[in-house]
């Protein structure tokens, strides 16, 4: 079992490896051996990765049969890492909520890499691009089937890195590089608390295996627990994409497409919720900290649907969207039912990845990212657009699509939070999360209606997109549509009437306005009516901006203060310790001044009080 | 005797090469390191991991008249980096083969300086005298000295001059501590002042010899304010100058912080302790945010020594096992990383002909591509992460920072942790400025660069590898110090 | 007090007076005038101390030449005669505490060490003829060094004074070359 | 006669001379300073030899050679000073200062410069600079 959790984590490790140093070297061996068939198949890269991927997903499966089979936790050390003082345990825990997202990122990742092949056919760089997602892939999976806390951080920082080059995989445009820069530097800035909070965590509890630590939390005195759950919450704010952290998100979307399908529904942005519904008992004895979970959650939530209404990006559109669907996630956890996060999680990842490449699907056609300038596509793509379709669907939670059922379980235990948050969090978290269904209906409706329907705004020859492209989308639209349905069988995720006729009327009514609006001139942008605030909405409410000007320039400015005091006062007192050294020597210098009857006085002087010394110590 | 013999080879090296037949062989420097490599080698197979005390002695008179002894010997604490000055020296060797210094002087007069050097090096590791240990700590002061001053770039003379200087400086006042120590307690002998704990000596002269012998080491390694020798030295010398400098002496600050001003007196570094972590912090944060303004990529990766000295100096101003532990790590990992920024850099410099951020322009990755892509490797290295070598000393500095040892304020100590922290967030900021820099961006048309050389690969790629399997499988090197740090402090 | 003495004392007195005067006066001739003084009275000192060869060699040799010998040097100097202001040079209240503190040590040494002592004057032991026969036989060796050394420095006198001789590629330098020959020589000799 | 009395004398002729050395600035005075010290020597060197009447007369006879090494030494030393007067213009004493460094402060790497003009001879550059004074 957790011999093959750890195969399943290492055979991308092993696929990155050998893709990046044997990859092109393969193609070649391919290319000269004249396989037969596809081209694709003479790409060594791509074929490394979708094999190791491949078989990740079927050890996942596996695994996760297996766990179904049998339920309950497993866990297995290899080894133990001396520090000096609590070790490490080089080791993996699976249980179901492990095997379950361990599966959904596997499948996903699986999915990209496949997607990619075309995607990225001509890339030159293919290689390290493939290597890259496999390592993602690996350190996405090494999250979640972590069975030590700081293991787990390995695997989060990795991440980290790796999201730092495939964002910035096109570096050529300084734009892909500087938005590459940023999100690596602002999860950083999140992990260092997570960092602390591991710390916290692990040695109040007296070791860093997970099970140990949620064991023990019960005994640690509340303040530890509190301080080291909101120093989580850093971490996760940063690779969830929450307020305060998010701004990188959005840049993110400066990497190829399938990168943002990656990062969007499987890894990186996944692993912030994983986290928290992973240590939920830490977090469930610190209601403070799930109330500002709670709140974090809610501004998240509805200001980023309000941004991704005014975006003219249809990848930007997704990408606040993820930010926003994220929150509901770390809403639901903030009000205690983390079955309907995780949920939300896996449905989430399903119709994010599929809305994901299937916009890629739609930039790969018309070769623009922007939403005006797409347009009547419905015909021309039909894999695509019935796919993005029943993503949009469950985006928005519109039965009987999977999203419908996990926000439902989300909303109604918001109703009744049971979490310990306290009330009034609980309702503003609630009503946020009732006002954002109708937002997110908005945003989602604009989008579909402005690429989809009405006319074509620019010259390109509606097409479907390759097979290659087409069919994971494809196949991603089934788990998209059925996944719902497996939430039938826990009855906390089952649909509850209430609450799912008033989102559905929200929806409705967010959705029909943005039709309205639309339907007055099909070849406007909807955003159109949002007025002066529009601008806010697409700049993200400015939060950049007020970033660039409370951290960066004073950073650059400290930075450049600190290259001046270094070299004008700490060098300059180095360097003058020279000169003080010289001017003492000079007033030593001063007596010998060549006089040499001033040499015969010290001589004779000196002589008188040795002699002196003499005739009375002698 | 093994380690007799480590020491006597590239002694011998270094005399052979007055014989004028030998000058002309440029292989001897390598052969002769190569030997060295492998004696060292041969003394990690031979050593015991299991047995937390010295081993492989020699223990010889020296200058009985006053007590000095030749004794040698290493454990779990010098072995590291006895290994890693070895293999680094070599890899220098293996370098310069296809990438002679610039200068007029001739390549025997540096061939015969680095080996000199590295007798030093390796002869301060396994000393275990404290007045042998003095002597080898001062041997590599003037080839180094010699090596930057002659083939160093056009600001050589005061570089050198600066960094001889002020190192001297330190090991004055080192020297006076060690003899301090010595005098006052009876022996000379590391090992049983080691064993002693301080017994013997009074708390004022604890604090007294822990404040002399660590200004002596902070020197060197270079804590805040101490360091500006460091970014000239660095910048102006020639790359295998830089590597050792940074790679080995660096470590023979820190590791003499370990050796000697620790069990010696651990009254005095009780008291010192939070001093020493407040400039430890205060040297990453300013190394950071010095190198985020730096021009000049040598410069700037002479600061980040500065930053990544700090965590190592944070590591051993916790006093914990955890802490120290770190800053043994943080030694290798850097020693490892560091070197190869510094070939890198060299590599950029003689291809670009410039180490000015500016003026190299953008697009590396496309001009170079597999350079760019081993400098991306080092910078991320560098920067900490996880799965890499440089993130564990990082990591448990700060972890020992988080529960420093008994008798030091924890409130303090948090404080710098989280400063710390800051820091490792600004190193990445600035080696990913760097890197967008100079590698991201459409290249500038201009000549083209020249790939990777063979022997580059050959000097590169064990650093290489030794990053990664240090980094995912830190075990090998916990494993070595744990127990002995463990007997260091005190604990059983 | 003896005879002796009373003859001694006021001898001391004019010796040391004058000496006083020979480093206080203002002009350079009457330095080298008091000095006489002071040397003869050193002559009579000799004599009282029953060295009567001593006492004449000190008057033929250090009145009758080395005195002359200055008083040329005054001359070829071009030292004023008469009055001059600067004589003294800048440090003379230290040399005079450095003087005072040497007549101090000495004296309180002297006078510890030798208040009992007592010389015995016994006329005929400094004679012509005792001393003949000391230098002659005795201390002849010294003696003919001593003559080998004032040839040197006859020589040496001679090399230094004359400007026109010297080892210097250029003779109308007279300057640095001429002097560095000279010092040279001197060594030698 | 008691001994004090020429030892007294001597020791503040030796004391006298030793001021004259140090405070006279024209070197003919420092020259007849020297005269008294040495004659202050010779005076105790008679002094002991009565008192140990030494059948040798080593005391005396030691002043006789002292006497006439006097009178080299006032040779020989009047011969620099006409010589230092010759190429100074100047027998002072404390303004012969060419055992000094000069004073141009040397400014931190400038050695290879300063190599320059010493070769012409120091002295030289000396006296012409202090010529004007």
């Amino acid at each position: 079992m957790i011999a093959l959790a750890s195969l399943t984590v290492l055979s991308p490790f092993i696929a990155a490896v050998v893709g990046m140093l044997l990859g092109l070297r393969l193609s070649r061996l391919l290319e000269t051996r004249g396989v037969p068939g596809h081209r694709v198949l003479r790409n060594g890269p791509a074929v490394i990765a979708v094999v190791a991927s491949a078989l990740a997903t079927l050890f996942a499966l596996i695994v996760a049969v297996t766990l179904w089979l049998d339920p309950g936790p497993r866990e297995g050390t290899l080894t133990l890492i001396p520090t000096g003082t609590l070790p490490i345990a080089v080791g993996l825990q699976v249980d179901g909520l492990a095997a379950v997202v361990g599966l959904m990122v596997c499948c996903v990742a699986l999915a990209v890499q496949v997607y990619s092949i075309a995607y990225l056919a001509e890339d030159p760089r293919y290689s390290s691009y493939a290597a890259f997602v496999s390592l993602f892939t690996s350190a996405m999976l090494l999250v979640v089937f972590a069975g030590d806390l700081l293991l787990l951080y390995v695997g989060w920082e990795v991440m980290g890195v790796c999201s730092y080059f495939l964002i910035g995989h096109h570096w050529e445009d300084r734009a892909n590089s500087r938005a590459a820069v940023k999100a690596f530097l602002v999860t950083r800035t999140g992990d260092v608390g997570f960092l602390f909070g591991i710390f916290v965590l692990g040695v109040g509890a007296g070791t860093f295996q997970i099970d140990e630590v949620l064991r023990r939390v019960g005994d640690l005195p509340d303040t530890t627990v509190l301080a080291a759950t909101l120093l989580l919450l850093a971490g996760v704010a940063g690779k969830s994409a929450q307020f305060p952290l998010h701004t990188w998100l959005p840049d993110a979307m400066a990497g190829p497409t399938p990168i943002s399908a990656l990062i969007h529904a499987a890894t990186m942005v996944a692993a912030g919720i994983y986290v928290v519904a992973r240590l939920y008992p830490a977090f469930l004895a610190a209601p403070t900290a799930l109330a500002v979970l709670g709140v974090m959650a809610a501004i998240s939530m509805l200001g980023a649907a309000l941004a991704a209404l005014a975006q003219s990006d249809l990848k930007r559109v997704l990408a606040y969207s993820t930010i926003s669907q994220l929150a509901y996630m770390a809403a639901g956890l903030a009000v205690g039912t983390r079955s309907g996060a995780v949920f939300h999680l896996l449905t989430h990842g399903a119709f994010k990845a599929l809305l994901f490449l299937a916009a890629g699907c739609v930039i790969y056609v018309t070769g623009s990212n922007l939403l005006r300038d797409y347009g009547g596509l419905r015909e021309a793509m039909p894999i695509t657009f019935w796919s993005m379709t029943i993503g949009f669907a469950a985006l928005v939670g519109l039965p009987p699509v999977s999203g419908f059922f996990s926000k439902d379980a989300i909303i109604e235990a918001a109703l009744h939070a049971e979490s310990g948050i306290p009330g009034p969090v609980a309702t503003i978290v609630y009503l946020t999360l009732l006002v954002t269904v109708a937002v997110t209906a908005a945003y989602a409706t604009r989008a579909w209606l402005m690429t989809f329907f009405g006319t074509a705004r620019t010259a390109f020859t509606p097409r479907e997109a390759p097979r290659l492209m087409s069919w994971p989308v494809g196949i991603l639209a089934v788990p998209t549509a059925i996944l719902g349905f497996f939430g039938l069988g826990a009855s906390e995720l089952r649909p509850h009437l209430g609450s799912a006729a008033l989102s559905l009327l929200l929806a409705g009514a967010g959705g029909y306005g943005a039709y309205a609006v639309w339907r007055r001139d099909p070849a406007l942008d909807p955003a159109r009516v949002l007025g002066p605030v529009r601008t806010t909405f697409e700049r993200g409410f400015h939060v950049d901006d007020v970033y660039d000007r409370v951290v960066v320039a004073p950073v650059r400015a400290l930075a450049r203060a600190v290259v001046g005091v270094d070299d004008r006062v700490i060098d300059r007192a180095v360097e003058s310790s020279a000169g003080v050294t010289r001017a003492f020597g000079g007033l030593l210098r001063r007596p010998q001044n060549g006089n040499p009857q001033t040499y015969l006085t010290g001589l004779l002087a000196g002589m008188a009080v040795i002699v002196l010394a003499v005739v009375i110590f002698v | 005797m093994i380690l007799l013999a480590m020491l006597a080879v590239p002694l011998a090296g270094a005399l052979l090469l007055l014989v004028p037949g030998l000058r002309q062989n440029r292989l001897h420097g390598t052969v002769v390191s190569g030997i060295t490599l492998i004696l060292a080698l041969a003394a990690a197979l031979a050593f015991d991991h299991g047995n937390p005390r010295m081993q492989l002695e020699v223990d010889r008179a020296w200058a009985p008249a006053i007590g000095l002894r030749f004794h040698l010997g290493v454990d779990g604490i010098s072995l590291p980096l006895v290994v890693l000055t070895a293999l680094l020296t070599f890899l220098c060797f293996l370098y310069l083969l296809r990438h002679p210094a610039a200068g007029g002087a001739s390549p025997a007069l540096l061939t015969a300086l680095l080996l000199v050097l590295e007798v030093g090096m390796l002869g301060t590791f396994v000393a275990l005298d404290l007045v042998l240990f003095f002597v080898f700590f001062e041997v590599v002061l003037i080839p180094m000295y010699v090596v930057i001053a002659v083939w160093g770039g056009p600001g050589r003379r005061a570089a050198a001059y600066k960094f001889i200087l002020y190192t001297l400086l330190g090991s004055g006042v080192l020297l006076v501590g060690l003899l301090l120590v010595g005098v006052n307690a009876g022996t000379l002998d590391m090992v049983e002042l080691a064993a002693r704990h301080g017994e013997g000596l009074s708390r004022g002269m604890q604090i007294t010899a822990f404040l002399l012998i660590g200004l002596g080491l902070a020197v060197k390694a270079p804590m805040w304010p101490l360091h500006t020798w460091l970014p000239d030295a660095h910048t102006e010398a020639p790359t295998v100058g830089s590597v050792l400098l940074a790679g080995v002496l660096l470590k023979m600050g820190t590791y003499g912080l370990v050796r000697l001003a620790l069990p010696l007196a651990p009254e005095g570094a009780e008291f010192w302790a939070p001093w020493l972590g407040l400039l430890a912090v205060i040297g990453i944060i300013y190394g950071a945010l010095a190198c985020l303004a730096q021009s000049d990529l040598k410069r700037m990766i002479a600061f980040s020594s500065v930053g990544h000295m700090g965590f190592v100096l944070l590591g051993i101003a916790t006093l914990t096992p955890v802490g120290v532990n770190a800053a043994l790590f943080g030694n290798i990992a850097h020693g490892l990383i560091t070197g190869l920024l510094f070939f890198l850099a060299g590599a950029i410099k003689e291809r670009y002909g410039t180490g000015d951020l500016d003026e190299l322009g953008g697009g590396m990755l496309a001009k170079a591509p597999r350079l760019a892509a081993i400098l991306t490797f080092a910078c991320v290295a560098s920067l900490g992460l996880p799965g890499l070598a440089g993130f564990w000393g990082e990591m448990l500095a700060l972890l020992g920072a988080y529960q420093p040892g008994a008798g030091l304020p924890r409130e303090t100590f948090v404080t710098f942790m989280v400063f710390g922290g800051l820091g490792a967030v600004l190193t990445a900021a600035y080696f990913l400025r760097m890197l967008a820099k100079i590698t991201h961006g459409t290249p500038a048309d201009g000549p083209v660069v020249a790939g990777v050389t063979r022997h580059e690969y050959a000097a590169w790629v064990p650093l290489i590898t030794l990053t990664i399997v240090i980094g995912l499988w830190p075990k090998l090197i916990l494993d070595l110090t744990s127990a002995p740090v463990r007997a260091l402090l005190g604990g059983g | 007090m003896t005879g002796q003495e009373i003859v001694f004392v006021p001898l001391g007195v004019v010796a040391v007076g004058a000496a006083l005067l020979v480093v206080t006066t203002k002009q350079m001739v009457h330095a080298a005038l008091w000095l006489v003084v002071t040397l003869g009275a050193l002559a009579g000192m000799y004599l009282v101390l029953t060295a009567e060869f001593v006492a004449w060699v000190q008057v033929l040799i250090y009145v009758g030449a080395v005195v002359v010998l200055l008083l040329f040097g005054i001359m070829l100097t071009r030292a004023p005669i008469g009055r001059s202001a600067d004589l003294d040079s800048g440090n003379r209240w230290i040399a005079l505490a450095v003087a005072v503190a040497t007549a101090a040590l000495l004296v309180t040494v002297v006078v510890q060490g030798f208040r009992t002592a007592y010389v015995p004057l016994k006329p005929g032991g400094g004679s012509a003829e005792a001393m003949g026969a000391g230098v002659f036989r005795t201390w002849v060796l010294p003696f003919e060094v001593l003559s080998v050394l004032l040839l040197a420095a006859l020589i040496g006198a001679i090399v230094l004074s004359r400007s026109d001789i010297g080892p210097g590629p250029d003779p109308g330098s007279d300057t640095g070359p001429g002097s560095g020959g000279g010092s040279r020589r001197k060594g030698d000799g | 006669m008691h001994i004090l009395y020429p030892l007294v004398v001597a020791a503040l002729l030796f004391s006298i001379g030793v001021y004259g050395v140090l405070a006279r600035r024209n070197a003919i005075l420092v020259l007849m300073s020297v005269e008294l010290m040495l004659n202050s020597v010779n005076l105790n060197l008679v002094t002991f030899d009565v008192w140990l009447r030494d059948r040798l007369h080593g005391g005396q006879v030691l002043t006789l050679f002292t006497i006439v090494i006097a009178a080299a030494e006032i040779g020989l030393g009047l011969a620099i000073v006409l010589l230092v007067f010759r190429n100074r213009e100047s027998i002072d004493v404390d303004r012969l200062r060419a055992l000094a460094e000069s004073d141009a402060e040397p400014p931190a790497d400038s050695v290879v410069e300063r190599q320059g003009p010493a070769g012409q001879g120091d002295q030289v550059a000396v006296s012409s600079r202090r010529a004007p004074q």
